[in-house]
């Protein structure tokens, strides 16, 4: 199968389902002719003009409404959100408008619009420009919310949420974007709500998500030699999370590390920690639930801090093996 | 003799609309009173033109988005008052089953794309809402009513600056009732006019007596062939007044009794246009009282259907979050 | 002692800080002569006057910035945001700037501001205006996060927060204003981070926050008529997290239920669920660490809806009986 | 004869200024191609003439804020080379530790409260330091910088709007260098001059040729003299041009190369004030020289400082949170 980038699995699924359905469009700061930030849209205004791919100002409050009122009246809109820390200036859009207007409304009306936005630190963009913020919106009923960590996931997935009849969070990664992998050029869809064991082991189980999937996966890699098998699980979307694939997991193994980017406290991680806690799988476990997450730190600029401020390779090894003691 | 707007078709059909939105806030104010209604709601008494004068120009394909003010909105957009009262009531024939409540009253099958309960709120939807009006050229226009006090919100600015640089089909129509809660808009806006707002965007602003029904009318009626002309959003700022408090709980220390009896006493928007309508030999008193009587009954039918209505199962809490 | 409200012990806290300190004031919306949304001013317009009691426009946005900038430059506001479902129109303000402004600048300016605001349903307001987001706000480094429960613990707290040189957030309650105890008249501080211990019990720990620690002393009340003998602790402030007191009472009872108004999902129940887990307390458990949150739904207008939405003192009981069996 | 503005104190000091920003920006560039600088950057250049005119009407006690294009009015305001050097190689003597890098250096001492990476997130902050200026009658203005994309951003106009109705010593000054990173003003905003949009809020708007340091010293000069006799707030707009991409990885395909040339060859801010200086007599070649020599010196000093200059320690992490 051919590789292509994360980045480019991102375009290509927006490009198929704009192809496919008249009534997806997207729209931005700087998505037309400059490309995107990142350079996902890179090429598409081109090939779809200015209606479908429409270049904002820079106004996050009234392009995060306005996909709302777009797809209340039958547009299925994706919004890029240019950093996924401006988000706080969406919120409102996000939270208490489309996440509640059909539950509002009594069941009426539906909020078909996806929202991608690149998360994450170690570019260099320092405090305001580099955090992982979606726990936020995993805490919001009505909301979904994906995250990605490869480029066939991140096709397959963001089909679905494209097609997906409620307001969804795209969560990419500055990072992941240069990524390769195998990805099929035709269409397909990865069921929101399914988590995939991205390898299997039977030590420990580390829950990863997004970015920390591949820094999982490549140590349990360095582990495997010295010995450890560690199966790793990608919940791929937060919300609806999958719990059944996780606690079959942790029952097999005992043994749990739930890894995220995201500062530690009050971050993804620690529902996945309590959903496993409070579950039966509790008789099962041989050492308590683990989280390494980010540190409680705003992201430092200077790249060595930057790089301490979250999660790496070894710094994963070093938590399962104190675990595996 | 007072001018009578060419815009309004049906004269007395408008005048009967304005009535019943009276009639149904201020049964709503007693039931309230009563305990029979619980949480909050924000009354639109005195302020009945605006809503009536615009919906009664739109067709029932156009769209409106309304405010926490919102019970006139729904009503002039042809929003029934039974599973109006039906919502305040937290009845499962209501618009939203019990749970929007006043502040989320929507009747998408009528164009009325909602009530909202965050100031401003609103109108980046109506844009968007607007967007796909012209991206499928469906050739409806969108009208966004807000209050004074949402023009000092970001949100306004930017959904204005969004619907004039992609020339949208919308109008924001500012209920500019001098207050916003407690904050006049001579402490919290620096100039005389909010029209002068759209100055920033390019767009048409004009200021009108929101209480002369005509006036509104005639605006509306620009505004809306403004925007099917491809020609973009308009800005409306109607001059009104809100007799009652903000909301159940205000003493009103903010303004004085004598304003409110200038506008209650001289600037009563029913009694101006009735008084209008009678110039113009178009309404008798005895039309007058076939109104009134009219009214009353379908409110009395109202509360009667919104208290004969089962209460929401306990099992809905959980339906109705995702399509 | 004489006994006032949760409400006027926040009065109270604010007028004697005011009284103290030129460089207190507040602002809000509504906070003027009308006394504010729920009236926790009513009454100080008229004593500081419009220079220190300033009522804003509806601009959350540009206030809950102001605040910063006043604070930076040396002033001690007290910011009232009128519900606290608003914060997503301040959430750049206090998520991006406020809280990361002295990391972000190596260690220079302070933000000593307090953002006051009710959170909470149960006042038939429907979705806008009845949520608990205060999971939010513990996410971010850079802020602390409070969390009263009783007119004693608000006035005490409240002087803590107006003295500490960070941006506080502060979330009251709107069905707790009106409940009364004794509270001194003079001033009094309860440190930021320290837990309290409302009620002792050996069977069962319920860690509460906020409104769910009154029902659930009622709870527990009701229960030792059942024999059941539960220990109630209140974190009082969520950041920091007194781990010790909540980590000690788990270690004794051998049982922990966490009882909290906001969604379950993502709510910070979940990371009082994972502290615990995580901790040396897992041998102690005779149980699974249990949550009891809000629903995932928005908050519905019907009132048998909304008391549904939200752990009640008879859930509560329900929970803790589960856990005992 | 060129006119020459008379709030220009010491011209040969604001030249020099001018040279320095651009020399800094050079060398930031060519740090950063090298890869000694990572992350991103905004460069000014060509902007020298807002930044400099500007803050050297402002004491020291007024304050400013900045944005993500910063490094200008952080030079102008005082704030020295080498350890903003130090800062963008991200090295513990930089004003930020390390920890903020191009997008938040400030130097609190200099009355520079610190750029920002939130594009409008500076003013409603501005607002605040202008209030304690008021509270506690400091007598200082507030000039916040920012761009024309940030007056399309809800902040904007809140801050305008809180700023107006209290009246408070602030100067909102845009840079309006025609593109919001590729977003054109002509598409973005559909008026002409975006110093317009003072009129809804009814304070004074003005907008000059930002290149021409003489327009924008005489300005400021008088929205000082208004902020400090307590008259408000004042918008200037400035009209200039960033020479550069909008940040590293900017292919300008939004823009054309004539349009660039135009600006660079005859509307260089400084070559401009080069030539009234020389024509006024104010400035020989030799001091021209000398100004350009010192400059080099003093940026290859910066670089030095900057590189010999420790990394943070790895305990500092977890420093500097909370105060
Ligand atoms: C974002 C937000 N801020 C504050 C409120 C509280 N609030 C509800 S209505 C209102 C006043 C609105 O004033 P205006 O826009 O003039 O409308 P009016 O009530 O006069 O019809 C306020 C402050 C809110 N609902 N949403
Ligand atoms: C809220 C927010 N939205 C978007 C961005 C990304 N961004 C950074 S600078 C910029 C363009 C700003 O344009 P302008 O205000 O004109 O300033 P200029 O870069 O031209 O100096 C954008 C879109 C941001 N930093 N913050
Ligand atoms: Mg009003
Ligand atoms: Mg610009």
């Amino acid at each position: 199968m051919r590789e292509i980038t994360y980045l480019e699995a991102v375009k290509e699924a927006m490009i198929q389902e704009m192809k496919e359905n008249d009534d997806v469009f997207i729209m931005g700061e700087d998505i037309g002719i400059y490309g995107g930030a990142f350079g996902v849209t890179n090429g598409m205004f081109e090939e779809f003009g200015p209606e479908r791919v429409r270049n904002t100002p820079i106004s996050e409050s009234a392009i995060s409404g306005c996909v709302i009122g777009a797809a209340v009246t039958g547009m299925r809109p994706i919004l890029e959100l240019q950093f996924s820390d401006f988000i706080t200036i969406a919120t409102d859009n996000i939270a208490n408008q489309a996440a509640k207007l059909r539950y509002m409304f009594g069941g009426k009306g539906k909020v078909p619009i996806v929202v991608r936005t690149p998360g994450g630190s170690g570019a260099g963009f320092a405090a305001q420009h580099s955090q992982s913020l979606e726990a936020w919106m995993t805490h919001i009923p009505g909301l979904k919310v994906v995250q990605p960590s490869s480029p066939y996931d991140a096709k397959g997935l963001l089909k679905a949420a494209i097609d997906e009849d409620n307001p969804v969070m795209f969560y990419e990664h500055k990072l992941l974007y240069g990524t390769r992998e195998g990805v099929p050029e035709e269409s397909y869809t990865i069921p929101l709500g399914k988590a995939e064991t991205k390898k299997e082991g039977k030590d420990l189980t580390i829950v990863a998500t997004g970015i920390m999937v591949q820094r999982s996966l490549k140590a349990a890699e360095l582990l495997s030699k010295e010995g450890v098998n560690i199966e790793v699980v990608d919940p791929r979307t937060l919300v609806p999370l999958d719990k059944d694939t996780i606690l079959h997991s942790v029952k097999k193994t005992g043994r749990v590390l739930i890894v995220y980017e995201a500062v530690k406290r009050s971050g993804y991680g620690a529902e996945i920690a309590s959903v496993i806690a409070e579950s039966d799988v509790f008789d099962y476990l041989d050492a308590p639930i683990m989280r390494l997450g980010g540190e409680e730190v705003p992201i430092p600029y200077n790249p060595e801090l930057e790089r301490k401020a979250v999660p790496q390779v070894d710094t994963i090894m070093d938590a399962v093996k104190e675990m595996m003691i | 003799m007072a001018r009578l707007s060419k815009a309004i078709k049906d004269p007395k059909k408008t005048l009967y609309q304005m009535i019943l939105i009276r009639s149904f806030e201020e049964k709503v104010e007693q039931l309230f009173q009563q305990g029979k209604i619980h949480g909050t709601m924000h009354l639109c008494i005195g302020q009945e033109a605006t809503a009536v004068g615009v919906c009664s120009l739109l067709d029932n394909q156009d769209k409106i988005i309304s405010t926490h003010r919102g019970h006139g909105h729904c009503i002039a957009k042809g929003t029934k008052v039974d599973r109006m009262m039906a919502e305040l009531l937290g009845k499962e024939t209501g618009y939203c089953k019990g749970k929007g409540g006043s502040m989320h009253i929507a009747d998408l099958d009528k164009g009325n794309l909602g009530a909202n309960g965050i100031v401003a709120g609103g109108l980046p939807i109506a844009v968007g809402a607007a967007l796909t009006s012209h991206m499928k050229n469906l050739g409806y226009v969108v009208c966004c009513f807000f209050g004074d006090g949402a023009t000092n919100e970001g949100a306004f600015h930017e959904a204005l600056n969004l619907a004039s640089i992609w020339n949208l089909p919308v109008i924001f129509f500012c209920e500019n009732n001098k207050y916003a809660m407690s904050g006049s808009t001579d402490d919290m806006i620096n100039i005389q006019k909010i029209a002068d707002r759209s100055k920033s965007y390019g767009i048409p602003g004009i200021t009108i007596d929101g209480n002369n029904i005509n006036e509104v009318a005639d605006a509306i009626d620009t505004a809306i062939k403004h925007a099917k002309n491809n020609k973009g959003p308009t800005l409306i700022e109607a001059e009104t007044y809100r007799w009652r408090g903000h909301s159940r709980s205000d003493a009103r220390k903010y303004r004085d009794r004598e304003e409110e009896k200038e506008w209650r006493d001289n600037r009563d928007p029913i009694a101006l246009f009735i008084e209008q309508l009678k110039e113009n030999n178009i309404l008798t008193d005895g039309e007058l009282e076939d109104i009134k009587k009219r009214v009353i009954e379908e409110i009395e039918e109202a509360v009667k259907f919104a208290e004969d209505s089962v209460e929401p199962s306990i099992n809905s809490l959980k339906e109705d979050i995702y399509a």
